[in-house]
């Protein structure tokens, strides 16, 4: 990794924190609405996971998308278009928050039904297989997603089929207001659950972009070179609520302020200078070329125009 | 009378029947700690313990079938689900499950659960968390269902509902829990599968459930305005259906404005109206009139949303056109 | 033109898709080395592998969804269901993921999906097992639902669905696989939202499809009997419904019996029924006349069974009673 | 054990295949119809298992229930009078064969949708824990009906709230003609599936029935008091198809052959006579009484009601 790679990472990262930040303000004031999830604490699972895919690979998430579609290079302006339901967001401002697509991209949702998109994933999975291609699709979900059943009839689809198919937890210990502990028994990690399905798994400390980086791409080449499906578990935290509605009053601030220590968006430029793998001033340029792009980014949303009434009924079918 | 919102006299409701029968129970996701999705069992961990209040993991087909069980078992169980398009995931044990096992086992098993959960579009969540399926559940016999429209009917329902010795879905709509409305002291029940005359009239009907009530009020109101009278009826229930009052207002006023807040294509109000039309014809002045929502997944735009759902122009112009009124 | 049957239909057209069509693929449970629950697979894997005849687990969510994505992809994936009752298990896919996916995505991503899945009662299997739910799928956005009632047309309409874009879901009445019929050795499909008029007539019109059709048949046979010409509507697909093809030939004869062989309550023909009483009620001679199954769960027992179904002599009554015929 | 032990377990094993030998030719004669699932070679399993079980404890089962019902004591007039439709049913003629139930005997089904019967289990088990009654529940399910999510969610929240609950795996290596090996890549064996969840698994030999006995034994007793869920899985067999409709074409009759040695109804009896628990010929009383048992039942069926027409409507709601 040279010094444009570690800029990359980190002008990723940053980016998700601002676009969050700016959509957190947004729905405040009443320009982004519905369910809004944000991915800030995460940042580093994200962009790290995708940096390692290539452009073939297929990505599908569930509702907290942001930080996903960002990472897999989803323009911003369509993203924040798309949450302020406009006629130019990446769904025509018909999916909203929880359901952004980009199929250009391989990025195929943001999907809202909890467990829902593991049995889509195994779609694409099926297919790249089915083509003898040697495409990998990443599935996004979080520890409460394991306590679907979706989650556990497609670890075993993946395994008996061995699919090229990246299971990819994101564990922020709590899925709304629960707990991990409450939702499993069975110790605060969720890999010995796919190994009762022969699938290798793997921990990986979701707050440490090159370490999520690393562990994927060993992970990804193995399952693209046909050894099936594989699962990995990052370890990571939410810093604000579930949704903008949750004041997230079931856990302790000081469990917050811990895993703050760990906020990638500070420590990985402080490590990037720190070992002189670039100046602070290099750090700096790149934050003042997210803070425009998010500036254009708002205001390509805010100018772009609502989607015609006709549209209501075009896309239902082809 | 105290003037109180929906969601208090579902705080009630559930107090209630918590501190009154041991058997009575309420389990579903982030209802304990979080004080769930809605809010409606906010502080009832603190008060009732874990015990009486359940969380669960996500696994609606898990608990769900759980609390079949436990009412099949004598228990009384209460399930509220975030929302009723999660319902899907759960819908087996619902249809198949609570629904056929009296039936299956010749008598022997019954199912008093009640299954909360809130419904509707109108908040922007978009096509996967905007449905309707309490249109669906209606149609399954060994289910009951029912709507509130207001606080009142929320307590009377939600006690006639728990007292149950069948399986019956709770449709409560996301868009009236800030409703306020009086709701008596003294104890009182509303009794499934009637529904209310709330207002009488004697030249069109106006029906609805839900969320469609304050809607179908603004109606009325308009309708007044140009001296027509209208009969408003509140289902209240959506299985069973009050035919008789249904049936009687119609036959009196001798037209129908049926609205549906889900899609129209396949909402409850096809069956309505087609029963109207078996029962009533013959006093028909007109057609019976449909308003329901358009027939396309619920789209995120607010614009697109409210484009979709019906509203007070649409159903006005459907009666000038319909009845010339 | 050649005598088979609907099973055999279907064998034909599934067959030439695979053969036609690299992209498309069978998967379901016991497809293959089993041959399919109603053996309509039989011989597939031996002559086509196991890359284009999967067998699956019995995970229909996990199947279906994994039918879903890889459609999404490209591929064209025909699931088969041993039951349309367990569709239920892996409803949400269906309805949440299947219909809304392309909306959500503002058209991006398309589903060209076949679910085909035996449907209805009569075969004594009891409440879990009889279910009809091509009743409530046909009434989703997204999703187009077909279901034929003889080998012509489940071979036409089953091309079409392969070819469609969208999601269809393919309701086979499992009575009917043993029916034969007349199958043009020439191609041909049947477009998707057609009905066809397999009789025509002056004095009422007979609506029905899938095993309603023989028994709609039947009726007409006893109606000419007594010198009533009937004129049969097979609607052949549920979801676009051909409202047009209906409303001209209930305007001409001024009459309608619509058979549902679902329950009644809840079924496809409320729906149309209404649509007609909306369209063409200024040209009706009486009442739209439907007949159904009761509304009760499917019981096993033959007698009771055979008492919720529809049956020609209930039909009859309703048609003499409802319009002194 | 004692003599009137074993004569009993082999009694009721002998009554199972009876009785099913029976349905297959009252089926063959039209006088049973719909679905029929025959329990030809798996007695051993539900003899031995459910003789450890106490009046109080809840059974749950799929549709292969015959021989789970005889076990626990259902009778076989009110069984066969259902299968042939009967208003003296046990289920009023309405269930049929996959729909059994008593629940006077806790004996709460015959469900036939693969895998719904476990959430439904979970629910009287957390009844008894609500309760504070050590009754235990046990499910039963077939290898098959491990794909279904139902069964990964239950054992979730059965490991989560420590249910008094057991799962019954009977493994007889196909579901319809799907072999263990073509939905599962990892081994035959299903017990590391429950390891994910923290709950304990035993296999046991379920050809033996006395092995069945003591191993169920063992795991209720540790269920009862309160030490969470268990699994046990039976390794079996059965000797004819899926359901009347299968020719079972899809396994080598050798496999059938390699499992009919171990045959529990043929072996059992040998056992007890070579070891000189009981004689030849308190066998054969054994025999002759359970002959003239099946001898009435099918003569209660064939003379009894059918429904009346008005009960169709009723057992809808209470
Ligand atoms: C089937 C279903 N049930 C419930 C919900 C409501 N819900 C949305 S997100 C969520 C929590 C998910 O937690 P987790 O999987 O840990 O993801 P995180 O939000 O922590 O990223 C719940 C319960 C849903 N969307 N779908
Ligand atoms: C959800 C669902 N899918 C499919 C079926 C059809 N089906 C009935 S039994 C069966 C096989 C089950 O096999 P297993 O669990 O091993 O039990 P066994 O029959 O071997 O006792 C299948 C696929 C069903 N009843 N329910
Ligand atoms: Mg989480
Ligand atoms: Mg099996």
């Amino acid at each position: 990794m040279n010094k444009e790679d570690h800029l990359d990472l980190y002008r990723k990262m940053y980016l998700i924190r601002l676009f969050e930040e700016s959509c957190g303000e947004n729905y405040s004031k009443g320009f982004i609405r519905g369910f809004l999830h944000l991915y800030i604490g995460q940042e580093a699972v994200a962009v790290g996971s995708i940096d390692s895919l290539e452009e073939k690979d297929y990505i599908v998430t569930h509702y907290r998308d942001h930080g996903h579609a960002i990472a897999r290079g989803l323009s911003t302006n369509g993203l924040m278009a798309e949450l302020f339901g406009k006629e130019t967001g990446v769904s025509k401002g018909k999916g909203g928050s929880m359901h952004l697509f980009d199929s250009e991209k391989n990025f195929m949702g943001g999907h809202a039904i909890v467990g829902a998109q593991m049995p889509l994933a195994a779609g694409f999975a099926l297919a790249s297989q089915y083509r003898k291609e040697d495409s990998v699709t990443m599935v996004y979900f979080g520890d409460g997603a394991t306590n679907q059943g979706t989650f556990h009839e497609t670890m075993n689809l993946a395994s008996v089929w061995k699919l090229p198919i990246v299971f990819f937890l994101e564990n922020n210990f709590y899925g709304m207001g629960t707990s991990v502990e409450r939702i499993r028994s069975n110790g605060k990690s969720f890999s010995n659950m796919a190994e009762g399905y022969g699938i290798p798994s793997t921990i990986v400390d979701g707050m440490d972009v090159i370490a999520v980086k690393e562990t994927t791409k060993e992970v990804v080449d193995k399952v693209r070179s046909g050894n099936g499906p594989a699962l990995i578990e990052a370890t990571t935290f939410r810093f604000q609520g579930h949704s903008m509605a949750d004041p997230a009053k079931y856990r302790e601030s000081s469990e917050v302020d811990e895993w703050r220590k760990k906020d990638p968006v500070e420590s990985f430029p402080e490590y990037i200078i720190s070992s002189n793998i670039a100046s602070k001033e290099e750090i700096e340029d790149v934050k003042k070329s997210v803070e425009d792009e998010m500036n254009a980014a708002v205001k390509f949303a805010t100018e772009s125009n609502e989607p015609d009434l006709e549209s209501l009924s075009k896309d239902v079918y082809l | 009378m105290a003037e109180i919102t929906l969601r208090q006299a579902l705080q009630k409701g559930l107090s209630e029947a918590i501190e009154n029968d041991p058997d009575v129970f309420i389990m579903g996701e982030d209802i304990g700690a979080y004080g769930g999705a809605y809010a409606i069992t906010s502080g009832f961990l603190e008060k009732y313990g874990p015990d009486r209040i359940k969380d669960t993991p996500i696994s609606e087909a898990g608990f769900i079938g759980a609390g079949i069980g436990s009412a099949a078992a004598g228990l009384k169980p209460i399930v509220e689900l975030m929302s009723i398009s999660f319902s899907l995931v759960g819908f087996d044990q619902i249809v198949n499950m609570a629904a056929n096992i009296r039936y299956m086992s010749g008598g022997q098993i019954n199912v008093p659960m009640v299954i909360r959960a809130p419904t509707g579009a109108g908040m922007q969540l978009g096509a996967t968390h905007s449905q309707s399926f309490e249109t669906w559940l209606c149609e399954v016999p060994g289910l009951k269902v029912v709507a509130p429209s207001n606080p009142k009917d929320a307590l009377g329902l939600l006690r006639s509902s728990i007292k149950d010795p069948n399986p019956v879905i709770f449709a409560e709509s996301a868009g009236l829990y800030g409703t306020k409305g009086e709701v008596s002291e003294e104890y009182y029940e509303i009794e499934i599968g009637k529904a209310e005359i709330k207002q009488e009239g004697t030249d069109i009907t106006l029906i609805s459930y839900g969320h469609g009530i304050p809607m179908i009020n603004k109606v009325s109101e308009e309708l007044a305005k140009k001296n027509v009278s209208s009969e408003i009826i509140d289902l209240r229930s959506l299985s069973p259906i009050d035919y008789d009052l249904i049936n009687n207002s119609v036959q009196k006023t001798g037209r129908a404005l049926l609205l549906d807040t889900a899609r129209k294509n396949g909402g409850v109000m096809a069956e309505i109206a087609t029963n109207i039309n078996e029962d009533s014809g013959d006093y028909l002045d007109g057609p019976i009139l449909r308003v329901g929502s358009e027939d396309v997944p619920w789209p995120y735009n607010r614009k697109l949303e409210q484009h979709a759902m019906s509203s007070v122009p649409k159903i006005m112009n459907k009666i000038e056109q319909g009845y010339s009124l």
